[in-house]
């Protein structure tokens, strides 16, 4: 296997593919959005249930491969606990890691994903669940509901 | 004069290395490789006899007019259609099928009328129709794929119920480029005649796979892509009944197409002219000639007999490997030469850039074919698609690749 | 690197004899000829990178979707627009045009508003427009041009007149192909604006013959061809500013330009995709930024500068031909690189029949003008037009086969 | 001047030219009908008065180069005293002059259009004439009238 391939599915790329955390549909949320990556039809939801300025609890839903099914589980993690204006810190970051491939040690989580710079096509994958889940933190929150509302 | 002999030699790009493996390019639905005869051409016409055709008289322009017209000619000879002025160049298929969307549909399409397409069409042959419908208020219906793969083909016994006289038009598929479904369209011709409804075929997968006579199959309308065909990109057809098309308003207007403008109105030329506005794509049409010549030395249907001992090959490796998902018509039925397939555990995306590592060019995603991808709880599929100068050793290098990518995602 | 030096060595097709004659190609305002760059990228791209963009993830795949981006990025910059988005490849000026008047003209064209543009426009920024004021029952009104054989430009003081809060869009060429005038584009797009209406300028004849600005012009649409500027035939652009292009319908539509596709209905991708269904001209696309290139090497104030000077030479020597009649701007007024003229007692395609045996290659007609013609009382004109590899040898050479011609039909 | 220049250009050719015969409107025509060669804009009308099944007057109207001009005056010196089915058969000798550039002998009078068949972009300024006289002769008559109706 290639060096640039061997980079672009790391260990924990393959982990957070096989086993994704905060997977499925949030029944307390209060905030969500949707992804397209509309050249390949993949797609990603993301549920918030924020509490104050901070995200209490953080899911996605979805079908991808699995570099954006990676990135949205790990970006849940990472996401958890912090404001909107820190995702969005985090996100240029993670978009800087992407594009040209250099991770500043700080944010070594993230850093599994400096491979995909060598394959420019899959930047829309690793990018997805982020776009999602700014656009949650973007939008009006849910008129208090069931569940239901979200299929 | 090419030879089957040696084939691969008339296409320069496939002599590459892709990340150090010589290329197999699988991807051939989506965009065919042009032979040394089609670059040729393109560079005999900028270097000897470029101009502006139709309106010259010098000899630069008498010669590219030559050139355009005989490319005309030669492309209704390929299709056998019955006079040269029933073939309109277009950018592809796509516009083609919104040039009837459009002109037909806004002169003949009223409420109450319906337009008949079915479950498996391309984007291009879906979404037009989904818009002369409702600009019209006509409504849109579609004819059924049969089995949960669609392996069963379209629902000829729906077609009877579904074929009613309200059917002003129907628009299908030859070829399913996403199920590799061949679809009987000579069949479909005739009765959709039967109920007095025109008749739309998307060729784009079949044009340069399979002979295709437009009057045998009895079709109104036929819509094609130069580059599918082993010709430029940028270039399509859309061949129309004389009868139709002389009837027919023109969609684009501007120079070239019009008899007399004064600032009142205009006139109309005769068809092709009038539905050819502006400078056409003289080179890349002069090109789609030459593909022709090429295709035909071949012989067509020598290509759909390579194309289908390389999907019998095909259907049989790929359905040794374990969990393989293949859609379309099961093994040992009659298939074009392409196979869509997925895995439950493996993203298509994911087994495209596996493959292209190991220099194997295929195509992963909806293919235009959401809908259908739905129907069938998919959101993706792998696909790998043949052509003339494919062998069966790229077989066996795209099911070693895939094992490949089984074995790091899935580890058996 | 191209250089002025030896510009002619760049362009293979002037290097042949007609009738036993160097080849004098005096037709650049029908189609430019094209440098052996641009001819080479075709090449290039067919032998090593062709694929279906977009949608790929492998390699050749990914190599022509950057080579593809790359040309709108590039042609972007050449015309200095703000945002590669606001590029949309089209087949030629008359496709971008008919895609304005359609999806903007649908949309905001209604019974009472008018629809201004000029009486010297092309059949192909005339036509579409009557089209889509009779589809919409708003008025088209002509700005006029001054003179018995449009001197004088255009009437700016009926400008004044007509730019009344009722036009709702101002079309207008930049260059007229039959008049050599240049418009003061800038000052009438600033006059648009101060109304409220969208500006549309044909700059089929200015693209490759002089920098052009979007944003300095303060234009809302701009359109153009590639055949005209040293590009491949089949490839154009419309420019559109972005904040009207978010705004707009699709055109065509079909694979390539959907986010989102059921059997009931789609959704659209942003710009530029929304207005590029089907595979595009890829190969044609890559090659225009090339020609972009290779005019900049150049220098197009440059390439300017030459014209003026071809210009000025014929209108002087032109104008010793007894009989003569020149159309446009007088000797010593401002004209691009273009001369159309007439003769009482020899008609235009004579003329070029007989040029045509000097190896002149001239254009005879109405140079898709028919109701500015009818206004000079003209039905046609012979044009001689010039480009950058033009000389004035050629001009004395294209007087010459004049002057033989008057002598054959008039004896003088 | 080459060959096939002077073919084209010959001197009953330039002499029909110079003094077109028949020309102008016909103010006592029963019959009118219009051709237009849309690629260059030239245009004929040609005017009949038949008397019986014969072509008792012609003349054409109309703007475009020598060969057109030409064509058409000869045409009307040749089709004059004739029936439609006549003026079809000499069309059919014409087209075949034009197109191949053999005549045979005894219409010599055609014989001068031979050399547009070296020149194929001019065949259709050769026959405007003559498309325009087979239209007369098929159209309905028209209403007896003055002059005044054919501006
Ligand atoms: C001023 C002008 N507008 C529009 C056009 C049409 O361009 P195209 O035929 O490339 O669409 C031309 C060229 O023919 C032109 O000269
Ligand atoms: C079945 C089918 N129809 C239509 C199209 C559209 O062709 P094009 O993109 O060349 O317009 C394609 C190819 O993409 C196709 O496979």
């Amino acid at each position: 296997m290639s060096a640039d391939l061997t980079e672009l599915y790391q260990q924990v790329i393959l982990d957070h593919n096989r086993r994704p955390r905060n997977r499925g549909k949030l029944p307390t949320a209060n905030r969500v959005a949707h992804g397209d990556n509309p050249t390949c039809g993949d797609q990603c939801s993301v549920y918030l249930r924020m509490d104050g300025a901070r995200i209490a609890e953080i899911s996605f839903d979805g079908s991808g491969c699995a570099i954006s099914q990676a990135s949205a589980s790990l970006m849940t993690t990472q996401a958890k606990g912090k404001t909107g204006p820190e995702v969005q810190a985090l996100y240029k970051h993670f978009h800087d890691i992407v594009t040209t491939g250099n991770a500043p040690e700080e944010i070594s989580d993230l850093a599994a994903f400096a491979g995909v710079h060598s394959f420019p096509a899959r930047i829309k994958c690793a990018t997805l669940g982020w776009h999602a889940a700014l656009e949650a933190l973007k939008s009006d929150p849910l008129p208090t509901t069931t569940e239901s509302h979200l299929d | 004069m090419p030879s089957w002999k040696n084939v691969r030699a008339d296409f320069p790009i496939l002599h590459q290395q892709v990340h150090g493996k010589p290329l197999v390019y699988l991807d051939n639905g989506a965009t065919a490789q042009k032979p040394r005869a089609v670059i040729d051409a393109l560079v005999h016409y900028y270097e000897r006899d470029n101009s502006n055709v139709h309106r010259g008289l010098h000899a630069l322009s008498m010669r590219a007019t030559d050139a355009y017209e005989g490319a005309r000619a030669r492309i209704a000879k390929f299709i056998n259609a019955a006079d040269p002025a029933e073939i309109i160049f277009t950018r592809g298929t796509t516009e083609s099928i919104n040039l009837v969307a459009r002109s037909w549909g806004q002169a003949h399409l009223k409420p109450g009328d319906v337009v008949l397409t079915t479950e498996i069409e391309h984007h291009s042959n879906l979404v037009p129709w989904q818009q002369a419908a409702r600009a019209s208020g006509a409504t849109l219906k579609y004819l059924p794929v049969l089995g949960a793969d669609g392996e069963g083909g379209l629902d000829l016994a729906a077609l009877d119920q579904l074929l009613t006289p309200q059917v002003k038009l129907f628009a299908f598929t030859h070829i399913s480029n996403t199920l590799g479904t061949i679809i009987p369209a000579a069949e479909f011709c005739r009765r959709a005649r039967a109920v007095g409804a025109v008749t739309v075929i998307d060729a784009a997968q079949s044009i340069g796979h399979t002979p295709l006579d437009v009057q045998a199959l009895g079709a109104d309308f036929v819509a094609f892509s130069g580059h599918k065909m082993c010709g430029p990109t940028g270039i399509g057809v859309l061949y129309g009944r004389r009868a139709l098309l002389d009837k027919l308003a023109p969609d684009e207007t501007g120079g070239g197409m019009v008899v007399n403008v004064t600032y009142e109105g205009a006139t109309w030329k005769p068809t092709p002219e009038r539905f050819e506005a502006g400078t056409p794509n003289v080179a890349d049409a002069i090109a789609l000639g030459v593909a022709c010549d090429y295709l035909d030395a071949l012989g067509r249907e020598h290509i759909a007999a390579h194309d289908a001992v390389l999907a019998r090959v095909a259907m049989e490796k790929l359905s040794t490997l374990p969990g393989i998902r293949i859609i379309g018509p099961r093994v040992g039925a009659e298939r074009s030469g392409l196979v869509s397939f997925a895995f439950a555990d493996v993203h298509a995306h994911d087994i495209v850039t596996f493959a292209d590592e190991d220099g194997v060019a295929l195509r992963g995603g909806h293919h235009c074919n959401q809908p259908l991808m739905r129907k069938f709880g998919l959101t993706s599929t792998t696909r790998a698609s043949f052509y003339l100068y494919n062998t069966e050793e790229e077989i066996d290098r795209l099911v070693a690749a895939l094992r490949r990518t089984l074995t790091f995602f899935v580890g058996t």
